[in-house]
């Protein structure tokens, strides 16, 4: 991050191409948000690196005016590994979708997210294949009627969050595409994490799968619906009348009319453990309100940072290599 | 040295002078061929002749004793011209147990020596090789010059006083053989005395025993009537110049380290292991002093994907594998050639189709490498011809890699990755160094064109980190000059044609071709 | 029908007869070009010319309006001759805006019909064409039969009294685009008048303003001085029996069906989406009661892995991709090549290299079908010649990977895929059926052999739940006939020289070629 | 499975080939506690198909007289989705490694969790590549130097349990090639399952990576080490001197001298949610106990059943399909 007085506004960060998403489309304002997080924390655009994958979320690379990538489908943690370990100097953000990152590039993500490289992930999750018309997609709910499943879908569903904490995410977080604060602040924390952040955002399809998050964005619903982690809080939603309350490990709502604030769960992000961010991620609607904001925001050692310091160690130790020395110090003979 | 050695500089018997010899060494994995081997490589490459090697490795991690799938090999090949290639048939085999015979026999030729240890041809040892009859008396070794030598037996005798174990004196026999084939060979045994030395520094009961076997064996050579003559190889006119044995995939992975060095380029290897190719990722991964960074990647999709990343930020990237390995790195490559980066994907290729035969060698990839990717998607191919050649091809895959910023595919196999020949020291400050000219930061209202190219077609190289000169690139098909998304089909077949052309002009810059071997032929392999 | 369609049988005006004709239709993604191709293709089909069709969609799932990157385009050709493609040259040009007629233009032939809606070409429409100039005035259009007709204000007019908005009444306007076409092509109109009625029942507002935007066209055809004469293509002369139309996947899909039947297996499709690959996977799936299973897998390694199972289980595997998918099974395909079960890959190519141009049709992936695996691998590879041509190809696909137990490599393309031609229905009863035998259970005793072969080479198809028949594959080199783990050289030789015999015997069971076109020329690809 | 008497003894489900692993590694044990679980459940070698990967553990096949097939890296759990969907009477096995289902293959695996076919799968993890002689694997510690990593590993591993508990798996449980009994019994229950059933199993590799799991398998400090799970009882472990106490949802280990049983944490395998599960997934060596046995089995729809009521209900509802129909569905016309 640039330590200059930044001068640039959120609109110097896109670029001179023209957006081709359908009008009405959730990842308009999840480019928007975007911009106004690199223009608050006042990143340079030749600093900055756009990976993505392919989908119609991928494409978001080709509107930021940084250097960028679209890569192909499922494989863009991979390409940013390379990069961020030769080039730990730059901030790379991955941009994916729930089929990019899920389906096809499943095991990317899984090891993206072990390995901590100081990197964001954001996943645009709007349960579908967008790009190729329509699908179902790896967060689908059971039954989805899509065009290749009209009988509905028989596929689990993923969860984002509790894969992510599975494969041992430093920093796992939610949003929504429209959730304009909460958005820019919970893109602004990944930035600000040092290690691997990743970050679900529940984005709209409106045209092959409208409504879908409807429960999560609605005026008179979503209080209901959500509840918002704050670190250190107790879990109360539905405009502070209700809250979580943690029955063994059986999580439970309950009326703050009966239960006293104290007895609630308390958010801890940055709990050693899993444990607890894993359990919050289990929640679901309808049986219960939905958690977003940072489940889990923990210290380790970063993958870029420890490549690049067994490089100076060696050379520390050895000298820096001489090739001339490598090569002489076998056995060796002389042909006059 | 405890003892003095007592043979004497050279043989008694009469010497018959012979322009090279191709010798293989079999017996059971725990029988230490392949050490045998090394010794023998060493000590002629010592003496002045040109060598090629091979050593064979059994497929399983650990067979069972005495089984055909425990036999291990090493062939060594010394020469007084210059040779190519470890050899064919075989003028000699030692092979110390009926497995070890029988799965290498049809490779010696008619009249060659064989030398067998017959103290292991009991019962067992024929049942253990899947053999109804013995093979010294079946008939089948009726075309070799058969010596029978109890080299066991002759071993154990040997190493009496030592204070070794049965067990103990057995694991010398190697030894033995050796002594014997160095008398045979009139190869110098000093140089293997020093390495025992070196080896049994502190174990000086089992430095004395090996010794004591080399002599014995040697010895036998000189007093037995099997052998009427031993054998002269004169040192091959070589190139003046320091010497050392090298293997294929330390040549190999060395000439990356010096290409590294010469292009003033981080080293960045993304790689996931697999046979023959995992020892290019062991060798660099005890570099990291020279700058090197190794990936071990999740699989071969990643770690050709995560070099493309490395590449795009400005470092140098190499991926290694094998046939399955490559198989599944056709898409990342053809993005490769879309985004115009250079990188170098290696393929130690090894015996096919499918998982095929891990651990033998096979050429069958060049198809694959050619055409192994969808759409028009060109890309220059190279291969190794040696071991040593390794060395040259890296840095040459990588000068080329950088010129036309493309991705370049090099070729090697099993043979020439775990193969030996000699090779000449270059001067590493003679090397020619490789030059890359990244551009600056654009000026104010400067545009810049990341599709714009040179007179040899080769667009700029854009490091992220540089102002003005914002980027963005990918796999859908570009407009010419500014690289923008472009559907239109006449600017995507004049895209196809110049992709195709830039990796035309790679001849424009490359040595022309030399031919080696005969001048005549059924068919011509043309290398550069 | 609420009021009666007004329109004449036929027109007035000279006739003028022509063997074919091809016509592109292009306007905004919203203008319903798709809809108003279907139709013109279905009247012609249903007047008994040959057709042969092809969609142009636009990248984009939902482009800007009215900019070059919405464009939709729909082209047909019909003809009183057997035709074998879309057509190249346009005789006609219907452009419903400025970016329509820009991206197509080149495509019309000199002194072609060019039809433009004049009401579509404000500073705004040319705006967001990126137009300097009006195409019309600055003599880029000189070379063409130019027809400018309001339609949007024609379409207003007509359909005033049906009490739709402007914006409804704005969407008629590719029905009076119909109208014209149908007059100038004399066209009957009645296939769309029913189509029509079906379309919008229970909506007569809607169904009544088409027919008049439909019968606004056709009389504007007729009445203005724009047009000297209509043209007249005679019905084709097409072997006698029912037709109907079918798109290239559409046909595929049904081919697989019908070998399904044909050979008593169960069709298990294993896929992972991907244009212009996907329809065959939608369309399938609505079969179920076929028996059909389909299989949206994780990506495309895991399709090609699960339809190697289904196989090994007895199922007729069959998975779908295009480029870049293709490209991730390279490996999975050598394994099946190995494993010798029969399978069927499906490549509906696209615009490459990489993700290239996916809306666009090429066919540049046959050297990645036939070389892009590693090893000595080779496969059948049929490939389609044209939309209906899909259902036999499919059918002798699944026929010869069945006789000779191999993966079957068939290609289409997007052309083919999205493209559509009258279809002879086939007598399911009378199309010849697909023998597979599998071996019974064991007797006691009896040695199974997995590898053993029949005179054409093919081994035997065993079945999980056969008693006595257990037995293991995989992809390391097998013994010849009793399918274990060899390394021996000799037998890797001999079973990379059986597997390549194998695939040439194909040529044994298959028709002879036969020459489509011209007798000579410079380059001449084959097909059975 | 037969309802026939089983006459067939374990030896009977040997093949004749010659096992070919290194002398004293691991996998001979497992293969012979596969034979007995077989014979125990009456197996018939006929209708048993085991499928593998790529790797030591994964010439497993090999050595059963049943069907098998050993196929390509990673990719075992697709060759057997498509197996079963197409076969479900079959009873199919799915052998793999640490490297094989967690490195290459880490996307199969989510995917084959999550769907539930009825099948199992075992992992032999002996934390290293084994057949390529020696590379670190995805669950080798942080910092292992093996031939690839000379100055010590980076990745932090990936635990399988949870990531097979955050994919949606049904069931779920851990064992040890050495325990005879307990991977005899663990291997029956996995079979029994309804639904994919994963098994970890603990397998030693002396020749790269000997004594891994000395701490879990040494008479004299295993009982130290692991805590047995059993549904329905407390976690006690050290011959019942000790036990795990949740303090919120800190796991805490306890003497039993000074907290009485009904405090400690009670295992119960078939909750609902995963997050109990996921939770034991964590203690590890040496900060606590390793939990073997049934971390979870719980019951959900069969993949591989449903796709084949989806055919049999279109069947019911619309008839078998008839092709003629089909073809003569649209408009058609004729030419004479
Ligand atoms: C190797 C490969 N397989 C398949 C495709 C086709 N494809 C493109 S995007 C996509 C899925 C997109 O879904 P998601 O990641 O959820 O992104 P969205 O479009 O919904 O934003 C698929 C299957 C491809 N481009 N490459
Ligand atoms: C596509 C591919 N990549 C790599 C390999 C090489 N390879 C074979 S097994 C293996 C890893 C084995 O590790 P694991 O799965 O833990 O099995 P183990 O040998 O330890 O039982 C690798 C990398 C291969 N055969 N195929
Ligand atoms: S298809 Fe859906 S996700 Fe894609 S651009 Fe359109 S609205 Fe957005
Ligand atoms: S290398 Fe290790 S895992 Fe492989 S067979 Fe040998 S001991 Fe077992
Ligand atoms: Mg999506
Ligand atoms: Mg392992």
């Amino acid at each position: 991050m640039s330590t200059e007085l930044n001068v640039l506004k959120p609109a110097d960060y896109g670029s001179d191409q023209e957006v081709r998403w359908c009008p009405g489309c959730g990842d308009y304002s999840i480019l928007a948000q975007m911009k106004k997080v690199l223009s608050g924390i006042g990143a340079q655009p030749e600093k900055t690196v756009f990976i993505s994958g392919i989908g119609c979320s991928s494409r978001f690379p080709y509107y930021m005016n940084t250097y960028g990538m679209h890569s192909i489908h499922g494989r863009a943690p991979a390409f940013a590994t390379g990069l961020k370990c030769s080039r730990p100097d730059l901030d790379v953000w991955v941009i994916t979708g729930d089929g990019d990152a899920l389906s096809i590039g499943g095991n990317h993500f899984l090891h993206l997210m072990r390995r901590n490289l100081n990197l964001n992930i954001v996943l645009f999750n709007n349960s579908i294949y967008g790009l190729t018309k329509g699908q179902y997609s790896p967060t689908s709910p059971l039954g989805s009627v899509t065009k290749s499943t009209p009988r509905g879908s028989l596929d689990f569903p993923l969860n984002p969050i509790s894969v992510a904490l599975a494969a041992e995410a430093t920093f796992v977080a939610r949003s929504i595409d429209t959730n304009i604060q909460h958005l820019t602040e919970t893109l602004t924390r990944a930035s600000q994490h040092r290690g691997t952040s990743f970050v679900e955002v529940y984005q709209n399809c409106n045209v092959f799968n409208d409504g879908a998050w409807d429960y999560a964005k609605e005026k008179d619903v979503k209080d209901d619906n959500l509840v918002e982690l704050q670190h250190g809080k107790p879990l109360t939603f539905a405009k502070g009348t209700r809250g979580i309350r943690l029955n063994g490990l059986q999580p439970e709502v309950v009326s703050l009319d009966q239960v006293p604030t104290d007895d609630l769960l308390f958010h801890d992000e940055s709990a050693d453990s899993p444990a607890l961010a894993y359990l919050l991620s289990r929640l679901r609607y309808p049986q219960f309100p939905e958690p977003i904001g940072v489940f889990r925001a923990v210290q380790r050692p970063i993958y870029d940072e420890q490549i690049n310091q067994q490089v100076e160690q060696a050379v520390a130790e050895r000298g820096p290599g001489s090739l001339n020395k490598l090569f002489a110090g076998g056995d060796t003979w002389t042909v006059n | 040295m405890s003892t003095q050695f007592e043979v004497q500089a050279s043989s008694q018997k009469p010497v018959q002078s012979v322009s090279e010899i191709t010798v293989r060494l079999v017996g059971d994995s725990g029988d230490g061929m392949q050490l045998l081997g090394t010794q023998l490589t060493n000590t002629s490459a010592l003496s002045g002749n040109d060598v090629a090697t091979f050593p064979d490795f059994p497929a399983e991690i650990r067979a069972p004793r005495g089984t055909r799938a425990g036999v291990s090999g090493f062939q060594v090949h010394f020469s007084s011209e210059e040779i190519f290639t470890p050899g064919d048939g075989l003028d000699a085999l030692v092979a110390m147990n009926p497995a070890a015979l029988v799965t290498n026999l049809g490779d010696l030729r008619k009249q060659g020596i064989l030398i067998l240890n017959s103290d292991n041809f009991e019962a067992k040892d024929l049942k253990l090789a899947k053999l109804n009859q013995d093979p010294r008396t079946d008939g089948s070794l009726k075309d070799y010059r058969v010596i029978e030598v109890p080299m066991t037996n002759l071993t154990r005798t040997a190493v009496e006083g030592t204070g070794l174990s049965v067990k103990q004196a057995d694991q010398c026999k190697n030894f033995f053989a050796m002594g014997l084939v160095y008398w045979l060979f009139g190869r110098d045994v000093k140089p293997t005395l020093r390495f025992i030395e070196a080896k049994f520094s502190g174990k000086q009961d089992l430095a004395e025993a090996n010794r004591k076997a080399l002599q014995a064996g040697w010895s036998y050579g000189e007093t037995t009537e099997h052998f009427a003559s031993t054998f002269q190889v004169a040192p091959a006119r070589l190139e003046p110049g320091t010497y050392r044995n090298v293997m294929g995939n330390q040549a190999l992975a060395w000439g990356l380290m010096a290409a590294s060095q010469l292009s003033h380029k981080q080293l960045f290897l993304g790689s996931y292991p697999i046979t023959p190719a995992s020892d290019v990722l062991h060798e660099l991964s005890k570099y990291k002093n020279f700058g090197v960074r190794t990936f071990q990647a999740e699989d071969e999709i990643a770690a050709i994907c995560s070099i493309i990343g490395a590449a795009f930020g400005g470092a140098m990237g190499v991926t290694t594998s094998s046939g399955p390995g490559i198989a599944l790195k056709g898409e990342g490559l053809g993005l490769a050639v879309m985004l115009e980066l250079p990188l170098l994907v290696i393929n130690i290729q090894r015996g096919g189709p499918s998982t095929g035969l891990p651990t033998k060698t096979e050429q069958a990839d060049l198809l694959m490498a050619l055409y192994g990717r969808h759409g028009e998607c060109p890309m220059p191919v190279l291969a190794a011809r040696s071991p040593a050649d390794c060395f040259d091809v890296a840095i040459e895959a990588w000068r080329i890699a950088t010129r036309f910023m493309t991705p370049v595919m090099l070729l090697s196999d099993g043979y020439i990755a775990n193969g030996a020949e000699p090779w000449r020291l270059p001067n590493v400050e003679s090397l020619e160094k490789i030059e890359i000219v990244h551009p600056g930061p654009a000026e104010p209202g400067q545009t810049f064109l990341p599709y714009q190219r040179d007179a040899l077609l080769a667009r700029p190289w854009a490091l992220p980190g540089t102002k003005g000169l914002e980027h963005r690139i990918g796999g859908l098909e570009k407009e010419d000059g500014t690289g923008n998304i472009s559907y239109d089909p006449k600017n995507h077949q004049h895209m196809v044609n110049t992709r195709a052309k830039k990796v035309q002009n790679v001849a424009e810059v490359i040595a022309p071709l030399s031919v080696e071997g005969p001048e005549q032929g059924d068919l011509l392999v043309a290398e550069s």
